[in-house]
């Protein structure tokens, strides 16, 4: 399945894009979103460990599931306030 | 009541949205601008969101504060865009019966505002360049430089 | 800055007032005037001070506070004559560079205005009468009630 | 001599004026005025013991001497704020 992931502030920059599509297998999880990001866009690699992840407007671990249809996003640490 | 917006905030009408006649205190907390950042000067700031979690997430916030304190009525916004020096980038407001209890509700979401609203702050600096503020982010000073 | 006013409180001057380009927070604290005191309906609040002595106790509040924490800006009000209901009586406002110590600063303020500063409360009930406000005060309910 | 006493809230309607006169020895000290008080205002008697005396515009303690010239306050509990 393809998945896309959103990006932001300094990922955004680094990837030079704010979405990204990743092909994943079927059964795929946050983690294996975080290894396609950093295979898909070496400029990611060494701050995607720093990233949270989101999937449908919440936080997900790296056992989340993802699914073709779900709102991924990749969110560096935040700097609200 | 959350909200996203590229406008200045409005102390006076913040207030008066919170203020209730159920209630005698009403604490207001705003979140400003530095010039300076340990002696490096800012000449502004600019504020991104992902807007639709960072909505969520402060609507969440808010239902949980109201769940742990006498919280009558909640006001929390952040500004996007650009945000000059001195001006507010973010407001919280509640009202209580009571003073205690609006000092630790307001205190309370700025905190968790801080580490689970996905909004990003970027430093312009006087001296041209700009930084993306990323809290503990492991990254070359290259990296964190590309614009 | 200190102020007796018999004018309405203004937030967004307040806040004006004490944001400062060397600070990130600022913490405005409202008293309003709530309509139901255990049960009992007011129709309005008057307040009554011995101004010289409430101007010098605030501003040796304010002195105390900048010497405890590191606060730039410090605006103390307490309107006079009568607030209607669901207005603001009092205003405590401060900036500080970090917002833990604004929230300290505002509520440690509020506290030693309420021990401190000699204003007094009188209730209008919704049912005639009037009360002064004498916490711990001793005495008759006639006495009271004179006027 | 003579001080001035002012009165405020409950104790101005009490005594129905916002200052009153008393005569005191030269050596009056706050714990005079009170006593002095409660002699001229019956009225004022019972809420005097809850009652904070300045002098000019500090709280003063009961054995604070007072003069002719000071300012001398009678402060029921406060309800600022």
């Amino acid at each position: 399945m393809n998945v896309r992931v959103k990006l932001f502030a300094l990922t955004q920059d680094l990837a030079g894009t704010d979405e990204v599509s990743l092909a994943l297998p079927e059964d795929a999880t946050v983690a294996d979103v975080r290894s396609g990001l950093a295979k898909l866009v070496p400029a990611l690699e060494a701050v995607l460990v720093g990233c949270a992840f989101a999937v449908n407007n919440e936080f997900a671990t790296n056992d989340a599931p993802v699914n073709a249809s779900d709102e991924i996003a990749c969110l560096p640490p935040v700097s609200g306030g | 009541m959350v909200e996203l917006t590229d406008h200045p905030i409005n102390a006076d009408q913040i207030t008066a949205t919170v203020t209730s006649p159920n209630c005698g205190a009403v604490v207001l907390f705003l979140g400003t601008t530095r010039q300076f950042t340990d002696s490096r000067e800012t000449v502004t700031l600019s504020y991104t969101a992902y807007a639709p979690m960072a909505q969520s997430q402060m609507e969440k916030l808010e239902d949980q504060a109201k769940a742990r304190w006498p919280v009558d009525r909640c006001v929390m916004i952040h500004r996007l865009g650009e945000v000059p020096i001195g001006e507010a980038s973010v407001a919280v407001a509640v009202s209580t019966p009571h003073r205690r209890d609006a000092f630790e509700a307001a205190s309370w979401l700025m905190d968790r505002l801080k580490e689970l609203v996905p909004v990003w702050k970027k430093e312009h600096w006087a001296t041209g360049g700009t930084d993306w503020v990323h809290p503990g982010l492991v990254q070359s000073s290259e990296e964190n430089r590309l614009q």
